[in-house]
């Protein structure tokens, strides 16, 4: 895989022709300096053959499991979106053609390296070992959806814009002094990043050298706001590199590409090569959430050429060039797939119980005085109106 | 005399504004093309274009800033936080400059811009999207803070907080945002800042509350009326800050008794204020029973499958009525 | 027993924590081998290492927000923000993250982390540098927060604050840093949170304050007694939330007369809610004379020239106290 | 001069070889992105010398105002150091070494155009049109030292470090839809600019094509803590342009250096051609403030070779080779200046007042009825206390 750009630090090895002076204990170097090049990523063409050379050639049983975790990323959505519509389920954002960026970003984590999702990272943290009833106790406003399963080393989802980013560059900041050989994944979008607290967690993680990767899934759209509305620059890989973060721009929609980025990044955290920055580009092809109406904002006509270029699709080509998946195979799977939703919604329907005694048990490691006495009144509330 | 909801009246008043004083500009995240999440700038941007109309990046402390910096210019911005839970991302420029740099420059720039956001629960939404931390602004020295609690004195408050010289936080409380209608006149109107509304006049107790909550007190104030011979004075106040502590003392002078009921948590909250506003006037002469607040407990808003019971209602409200009338 | 001022009993709490338990590290701007502005941080990086006493860059969200990341790892930071007008930068990390996620988590995640940064007037500094918003900290649900008001209470409660499973925000009145000694002992002593301590006891009227405060009421205290026979309970708050209301009541119930003192803001100061727990425990009932508030007005901390009578001082505690004690 | 890079957007003719999609609608663009280079302007040498072909050759009266500027500027600041160990100042920032980047920046600003000066920028603000005496009350902790004099469109300095910087950016904006012809200049630190804020405030300047200049001077110290502990990369323009804002490096030691670049970037934002970011690269060579000690983190060997570089002494070389200014006319101005900062003296202790009872007026346009009785309580401790 090509070299990605490094931080313009002299000391480092860079590929600047002319590294710039540590100029605290040197003269001003009038010299320009050659910001080197963003590599682009992509493996797999929009028809899903490969670039010659490129193939990673990962083994059939990662294939196959990638693949499956793909399409039942895709058949969740569908199911959720479906539910939301005839009210069984809260507010919920569809991750449509972004299942690539999803499963590849994460495929190549161990159970004591860290995940920080966003709120429409569901296909990555079903990879997690999130199972789908709680994701979906999660969706429906059960405060048992939002802990992470036991032994699934994840935050929480992200509702906040952002606000992610920083803990996860502590999480990495910490393995480093614990001197784990682990690392951190953290997901979030094009909008995201004009939160300047992003900012500063890349200028930490650079700082820290913390085994950090993030990944800036840039799919074009922050709710109604476009790329170009967002951002002075469309190439969001370009500010990593301002803060001294290893930066590389990858096609978000090829599952091999972003397969090969993250492994990659994640190995050079692990090995104490510091943080790397991954722009995915990729599309919002469906609706921000189910409280949204794209048809206001935005040219539907814009979405059909990102069909075209469909990450599970284009997956399915290659799969079937190397022999691996017949379509018939991959109707199997996709049925597989929807009656392991279908199961997950029944197991979700036999055992989501909202507990409205609880709420206050876990604000504090024991509770106070004070909210004891706001708790007894909320209880006496929940007795007069025969709430159990 | 068309009837209307608040999200349409604030959307008039954002109108109004607009067309009759062109240093006023809009921004905010999604509030051009989309109209706002909750469509309270529907429309706007396609008549007044997209540098009055502005959509910005998704950085609070970004519009928060930038707004500060065009008030300063001469321009009068009405920031949309898209909900009050994430002004806290932009609380540093709240607090440093927008609601100091009046006194900071000693009266040399005047900081007239409205920050408008949703707040409060009740919308059966995710985390972070149902705070109500009023309190916040309150503590602020600088900022005034407004809440309306429905159609008609939405438009008319907003109104008024743009045409103010100071910087105003005006809550919007989402959960009436298209609750009910009311009439509101063909010509703008504007009400006063700073001055409570006595809703409904009344001899026994005395109930003050503002913002969404005004709606659950009326039921039970109703309730109270028509089932317990109780005669409550109903207090919308309309202007958290500065209170009006005047009309406040007047009434529970007159009653002896007071409830203060709202969303924010507990501690250090509006309730608190108003309660040592009144204890300070020498409330202990005249109350004959103790002072009640009826607020959210000091716990984040959970989420909305269990909701429902989390904040006060008219039945609390009753309760602690009954329970003050019969103190001994 | 050394004698020591509050800059070095935090300094030893500091040092004690960092070699009694390599799960502790300290982050901050600063406060490596310069030592922190202060220098409460003076020769640690030295002995710990720059890991576990760390500079970081001039960003105070990146600090809360990384120091939150660490504790979920199990480690137990200790982020130094310079001054307190500052974590405002950082007021959406605080609230979204520190506060929160052991709710949000169920109890899975932990938070145990302190928050010191040093707060106050009175050390004739520039603006933004003599803020006392404990308010914000108090209203914010998950939080704790603790101030000191000498150098040994300093040092056990800091220690507490460590040890405590929770998110502690810790506030150092500076301008009391270097004002006096006392002594401290050999070995490390902790004192519980949520308590606070009667200083004096007393009779006839009580008084309730905290940090930097405590030193001009205790003047008053002492002239109240010598001069003018009165008897004042005093009570150091310590914990300012969770509040421990039992003794607060206790006390006004017995002595009828009560005041508040303390540098923040007026309006939803920490003195409103003590009236307000008062007022909830039926003071009604056995005040004797008005509850009153000394505390700074609701304006922005002065510049130095002109900020030397803006906080409450001993006169104003006689003062009120000697009316209270003639009220009618 | 020459060109500096320009931010990496497709539509715009930028540097780069393959300039990238604006890939809302195209597809992935796998090949690599040159970021081009950054410009690093020098035009004096270390010895004073002008580099070939670079002068601009500014008109005499020009550089001699110029010159006395900096003159100016650093016996200011070294009676501001004087009084405060005498105890007649508050806290103070000296400025010593960056007397160019402060004239450089603001020479070329009309009084239409706005300056919003960080605490350090006391040059820049008597520049502007700041009194001296009005500075002196300023650090001396009065009211009236804070607010900018009539016709001054400046902002007051900024004491919250980058929170200025946003609100700049607004001033832009207004001006830009105002259709006004002017530009505003923002100076700040290296610190600064690890601010999540001030990445803000570079984004929505380049969405907007706000007509700003970010001048940031890298003095290598924020406090006790070096570039390097500050930030993963230590070409700080690297970071304009992952915002997509024009970014270049000036020596900041240079003052032909500084004046060329400021007048470029301020021609080009009243142009309408957007804003830019000037990272001026200089030493902070003395205290931070006066309540810092920085013998106790910095070798002190490290400011000696700064010392060679002393703007000053660079410029009046330059000024010689053009026979402009004999070392018997430098004494002449040197001297000229201090007579002038000891007449402000003067100023200064004639008539600053205390005025501790208007402290109330100005929080807001109209005092509300509960801040009147708060000021008549604090009015009646002045009386107590005998306070006029
Ligand atoms: C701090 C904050 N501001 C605003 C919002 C409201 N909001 C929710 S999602 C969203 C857009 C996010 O866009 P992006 O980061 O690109 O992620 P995407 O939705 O495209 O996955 C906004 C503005 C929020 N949740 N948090
Ligand atoms: C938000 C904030 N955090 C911390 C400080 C304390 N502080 C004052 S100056 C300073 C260093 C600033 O460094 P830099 O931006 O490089 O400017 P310089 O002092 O070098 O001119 C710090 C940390 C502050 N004033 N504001
Ligand atoms: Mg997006
Ligand atoms: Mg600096």
């Amino acid at each position: 895989m090509p070299e990605a750009n490094q931080p313009t630090r002299a000391e480092q090895n860079t590929p600047s022709e002319v590294p710039p002076p540590g100029h605290i204990d040197g003269p001003f170097d009038s010299r320009s300096i050659d910001l080197g090049r963003i590599e682009s990523l992509q493996v797999l063409d929009e028809h899903g053959q490969v670039e010659d050379g490129l193939d990673p050639k990962y083994d059939d049983e990662t294939l196959l499991k990638v693949h499956r975790a793909m399409v039942l990323t895709r058949a969740f959505d569908a199911r959720m979106l479906a539910m939301q519509r005839q009210g069984q389920m809260g507010t919920f954002a569809p991750n449509l053609g972004q299942e690539a960026c999803m499963i590849g970003q994460v495929w190549s984590l161990g159970p004591d390296d860290w995940f920080a999702p966003s709120y429409r990272s569901f296909g990555a943290q079903i990879w997690r070992g999130w199972s789908m009833e709680h994701l979906m106790r999660l969706w429906a406003g059960y405060h048992s959806g939002f802990p992470p399963p036991d032994g699934v080393k994840d935050l929480p989802f992200s509702i906040v814009i952002g606000s992610h980013v920083l803990p996860s560059v502590g999480l990495a900041m910490a393995m480093r002094r614990a001197q784990d050989a682990h690392c951190a994944v953290v997901n979030f979008g094009d909008g995201a990043f004009s939160q300047g607290s992003v900012s500063e967690a890349l200028n930490f993680a650079a700082v820290e050298q913390a085994p950090i990767v993030f990944v800036c899934e840039n799919n074009g759209w922050a709710i109604s706001t476009p790329i170009d509305k967002q951002s002075g620059n469309d190439v969001l890989a370009t500010r990593g590199l301002g803060f001294g973060v290893r930066s590389l721009r990858v096609d978000g929609n090829d599952i091999l590409a972003m397969m090969m980025a993250t492994q990659e990044a994640c190995r050079r955290a692990r090995e104490g090569q510091g943080p790397t920055l991954i722009e995915a580009v990729t599309y919002r092809m469906s609706l921000h959430t189910t409280a949204d109406d794209p048809s206001v904002y935005r040219d539907e006509s814009l979405v059909d050429a990102w069909k075209n270029r469909c990450p599970i699709a284009r997956f399915e080509t290659y799969l079937a060039n190397r022999n691996l998946l017949s379509s018939e195979q991959a109707d199997q799977v996709r049925a597989a797939c929807e009656q392991e939703v279908l199961d997950a919604r029944t197991q979700f329907r036999e055992t989501a119980v909202a507990e409205p005694r609880q709420i206050f048990d876990h604000l504090y490691a024991e509770m106070p005085d004070e909210l004891e006495e706001q708790r007894l009144e909320y209880l006496r509330r929940l007795d007069r109106k025969g709430v159990k | 005399m068309p009837s209307i909801t608040m999200v349409e009246s604030l959307n008039l008043a954002l109108d109004e504004a607009l067309a009759q004083d062109n240093r006023v500009c809009l921004m905010g995240q999604d509030i051009g093309v989309n109209g706002g999440v909750f469509r309270v700038t529907k429309g706007l941007q396609a008549r007044y274009g997209k540098d009055r109309v502005m959509d910005s990046p998704l950085a609070e402390c970004g519009i928060i800033g930038t707004a500060v910096g065009m008030a300063i210019y001469g321009m009068k911005p009405i920031a949309e936080i898209q909900f009050s839970g994430f002004s806290l991302q932009a609380f540093d420029q709240i607090e440093q400059n927008m609601s100091r740099l009046r006194n900071r420059t000693q009266g040399r720039f005047e900081i007239s811009m409205v920050m408008r956001t949703p707040y409060g629960g009740g919308i059966r939404a995710v985390e972070h999207h149902s705070e109500s931390r009023e309190t916040y602004w309150a503590h602020t020295p600088g900022l005034k803070v407004v809440i309306p609690s429905g159609p008609r004195n939405a438009r008319s408050l907003l109104a008024a907080a743009i045409a103010d010289p100071d910087p105003v936080v005006f809550y919007e409380p989402k959960s009436i945002y298209r609750a009910f209608r009311e009439d509101v006149p063909e010509e703008p109107e504007t009400m006063p800042l700073g001055k409570a509304q006595v809703v409904r006049p009344g001899e026994d107790i005395t109930i003050i509350s503002y913002g969404a909550m005004i709606r659950p007190v009326r039921e039970a104030v109703d309730d109270l009326s028509d089932q317990h011979g109780i005669d409550v004075e109903l207090i919308d106040l309309l202007t958290i800050s500065p209170m009006d502590t005047t009309t406040l003392v007047e009434s529970v002078r007159k009653t002896g008794r007071c409830i203060v009921v709202h969303e924010g948590h507990r501690t250090c909250g509006i309730g608190a204020e108003v309660v040592a506003r009144l204890a300070e006037h020498g409330s202990f002469e005249y109350l004959v029973a103790p002072l009640r607040r009826l607020t959210a407990p000091d716990l984040p808003f959970p989420y909305f499958q269990v909701e429902q019971h989390f904040l006060p209602d008219p039945d609390d409200v009753v309760e602690t009525a009954c329970e003050l009338m019969n103190w001994n």
